[in-house]
């Protein structure tokens, strides 16, 4: 097991200072620089010339939550999966390959079939739901 | 050194935007807020040398505060919670409520703060941290192989657990279909 | 760094999150509470896995809580998304369909 | 974690005597404060003279060679070959106004283009330029990278949500959940990767592969040949572009999520993509076509040999930056349920599949590659006919 400093983060952490200083010096250049004429019909949002009727936020179609939540699903389970397969071949090395290979099997069937459940019960179509009755 | 400057901006980080989720009544800015805290809490991770869960911690929350938002958004069409009475927080919805959370507050912080305050009697000496505290040990093969070995059956059955949430998420989301035999 | 510091900002997370839950209405933010208190939990396992013990049982124990977590984020959305469809509102004290007084 | 930048000074000697002399002369142990300086100045040679240009020249690169495959000449005026235009546009974009609409969520909609930025650049800590000159070898390498980068999805999400636009929700919506979806068929190509290589930094990634194509990845294994594409397409589709560039699809939904931004907002929210497609391409590079290893490990240990390996990494991420291009003005756009089938129905399975089927190779065979195996096989074979 290899033992490292906590210095090796610094660069994230300066990476992240030097973006944020990036863009905020961009926009410092811009509001130098830049024109302020702003009008009342520049600042409307964009809807083909005509004045937007209404608040954008508002009620979408229910299949993007169901893609939500089986990406939440799936995301969990293959950052589940980074370790186990990262030691696989050290496993694999030692001789106990069969084991590591039996319970990541085990554990990426239990997956698959509830990907097949879904995909045999339609959740993963898009176009489905036009022949759907929408619940009042 | 930097240990400690990454401890403060995390536990900044952390608290100032924990505080936030509950004081903004603006459910998009709270699940920012929820998203700062997570990032803070990925921060304090990496200062107890758990790179690999504050990265897991970054990867999971990152994309689960994508899909609060899309929720947050698409079912409240983003109006503020209704203002009840007039509190120094206005998110904090009505009087009763407001009461009863802050009693709950009280009596877990002095509950906690009790045993807080045991320990720092009994004194942390005895802890094991290694002599110079910036330095970690790499754990990520660790945590493989005894996912592999001790607690493999925590992993297999989070992939049962995972599996019920799958189906169970998609059978109570799905719309109803139409009765049409 | 000692052990307390971590307690505490976990405390406080918790003690937020318990806020969150209590007082608001809607019940997204709810479910943001939830996480919050989740992750609070999971932040005291690592640091006492650092501080007080020779093994990462600890990481093992924060890693299960975020798949928790993540499952029962799914699984409460669901049920949220249902609610509306059905009540055309994500307000708590609209669910009260057990309550004989309604 | 052994490799990176530090690691790779401390093999000279001039950078321990300076360690040493100024901890005497400041009378503490200055290794972490050097380590910040060099840290600080190679992050910033890395982002105002790498990043910058290649999110610059990408836009160039984009209209020269879209210019090219529709027999046209594109931009030529702006210095030889119009190569300075980038710099033009650059004026261009800090001397426009900066306009928020009105009913706009102001908060998040300056924070947006920050979170993008953000998101892409935190991943260059990791970028393996060369063995020596990647800034740190995180021991969660490629998983760091693929967290941080998730934050884009974040920034395009709540880019369409701010500037309270049809447009711009509705491009926002796509994006979200087309990142989303297509996070799954990269992961799970990479975890195959990482399988293979039995680590998670690239250091050990690159490491188990050679200058040679038979060692690459690519051609490791039919699995892995499969999951390069899955992850180039998923790729692509992360990065939002053609033909999966359904979030800012300029006929349907005007910009999609960036509609609203000016300036230089909209120059950060293009700034990121482009840096965006480069770090995917270098990813692809440095997982399956061998990264930064020259052939015959030339001038290995050498100060020179770090050059050889930024010429090898760089060819090939550009090689692959350029088929990126040539994908964005050949193939035409798909709709919005073809997108989701192809990845939830075919990238997704063959994914894990892939997965599988790695996890199966590496038992049987014990990790070799096919081209040993075969190599074997014609040993034993020609050693058994005689």
């Amino acid at each position: 097991m290899s033992v490292y400093s906590i210095d090796v983060f610094m660069p994230v952490l300066i990476l992240i200072a030097l973006t944020v200083g990036v863009v905020l010096g961009g926009h410092f250049l811009s509001v130098f620089l830049a024109p302020k004429k702003s009008s009342k019909f520049q600042t409307t949002p964009y809807e083909c010339g005509e004045l937007p009727v209404g608040m954008a936020w508002s009620m979408f179609n229910v299949r993007f939550y169901v893609v939500g939540l089986i990406f939440i699903i799936f995301d969990v389970e293959s950052v589940l999966m980074f370790p186990v397969v990262s030691v696989f071949k050290s496993f694999n090395d030692m001789g106990r390959g069969g084991l590591a290979l039996i319970e990541v099997l085990i554990f990426m069937l239990i997956l698959i079939s509830g990907m097949a459940y879904c995909w045999r019960k339609g959740d993963l179509d898009w176009v489905k739901s036009y022949k759907r009755k929408q619940v009042e | 050194m930097f240990l400690t400057v990454l401890f403060f901006l995390s536990a900044t980080l952390t608290i100032a935007s924990g505080i936030m989720v509950v004081v903004v009544r603006n459910l998009m800015h709270s699940c920012m807020a929820l998203l700062g805290c997570f990032i803070g809490v990925a921060g304090l991770y990496v200062t107890l040398g758990a790179n690999f869960i504050a990265a897991v911690q970054f990867m999971v929350y990152v994309g689960g505060v994508i899909i609060l938002m899309l929720f947050a958004i698409m079912l409240t069409g983003n109006k503020p919670e209704e203002k009840v009475g007039s509190f120094l927080l206005p998110a904090m919805g009505n009087r009763r409520t407001l009461t009863w959370g802050l009693i709950t507050a009280l009596v877990f912080f002095l509950s906690v703060g009790k045993i807080l305050l045991g320990m720092f009697g009994i004194g942390l000496g005895k802890k094991t941290a290694p002599t110079d505290p910036s330095l970690f040990e790499s754990t990520v093969d660790e945590i493989g192989t005894l996912l592999l070995t001790d607690h493999v059956l925590a992993f297999e059955m989070s992939s049962v657990l995972l599996l019920g949430a799958l189906i169970g998420a998609a059978i109570i989301a799905r719309p109803e279909t139409s009765k049409e035999k | 760094m000692g052990l307390a510091p971590y307690l505490i900002i976990s405390m406080i997370l918790f003690i937020l999150g318990i806020v969150v839950m209590m007082a608001r209405k809607n019940i997204i933010a709810i479910l943001l509470g939830i996480e919050l208190i989740l992750n609070a939990s999971a932040l005291n396992f690592v640091a006492y896995s650092r501080f007080l013990t020779n093994n990462i049982d600890g990481h093992i124990f924060s890693l299960f809580i975020i798949v928790v977590a993540a499952a029962e984020a799914a699984v409460g959305l669901a049920i949220v998304i249902r609610f509306f469809q059905v009540r055309k509102s994500i307000h708590i004290d609209e669910a009260v369909w057990l309550n004989d007084e309604v | 974690m052994n490799g990176g930048l530090i690691p790779y000074l401390s093999g000279f000697d001039w950078f321990n005597q300076t360690i040493k002399s100024t901890s005497a002369f400041l009378s503490f142990d200055t290794t972490s404060l050097l380590s910040f300086l060099i840290y600080a100045v190679f992050a910033s040679l890395l982002v105002f003279l790498v990043l910058m240009p290649i999110g610059g020249l990408g836009t160039y690169a984009e209209r020269k060679i879209s210019a090219d495959l529709q027999a046209r000449i594109g931009p030529n005026r702006v210095g030889p070959y119009g190569i300075l235009q980038f710099l033009a546009d650059g004026i261009k974009m800090v001397l426009k106004e900066d306009i928020v609409p009105v009913g706009a969520d102001r908060f998040v909609f300056y924070l947006a283009p920050l979170l993008a930025m953000v998101g892409v650049f935190m991943t260059v800590a990791v970028l393996p330029l060369s063995s020596g000159l990647t800034m740190v070898h995180l021991d969660i390498g490629v998983f760091y990278l693929l967290a941080v980068s998730s934050l884009v999805g974040i920034a395009v999400f709540l880019g369409g949500y701010a500037p309270n636009s049809k447009w711009s929700l509705l491009g926002g919506m796509r994006g979200a959940s087309q990142i989303i979806s297509y996070e799954i068929p990269v992961v799970i190509s990479v975890l195959a990767i990482v399988l293979l290589s039995g680590g998670m930094s690239f250091d050990v990634l690159v490491g188990s592969q050679g200058g040679l194509p038979h060692r690459w990845f690519l051609f490791h294994n039919p699995f892995t040949f499969l999951a390069f594409f899955v992850y180039f397409v998923g790729a692509l589709a992360e990065a939002n572009r053609a033909p999966f560039d359904l979030p800012e699809a300029e006929s349907e939904l005007v910009s999609g999520y960036h509609t609203e931004y000016t300036g230089m907002r909209f120059a950060f929210f293009a700034l990121a993509e482009y840096v965006e497609v480069f770090v995917l391409c270098a990813v692809a590079a440095a997982l399956f076509l061998g990264g930064y290893n020259v052939p015959g490990e030339l001038l290995k240990d050498h100060p020179l040999g770090q050059l050889l390996q930024l010429g090898a990494f760089f060819t090939k991420t550009l090689i692959l930056y350029y088929v990126v291009i040539w994908v964005r003005w050949t193939l035409p756009r798909i709709r919005v349920d073809q997108l989701m089938t192809i990845c939830w129905k075919y990238l997704t399975p063959i994914a894990l599949f892939n997965l599988v089927g790695c996890a199966l190779w590496m038992y049987c065979f014990d990790g070799k590659s096919i081209v040993s195996l075969l190599f074997e096989s014609g040993v034993g074979a020609a050693s058994g006919g005689h």
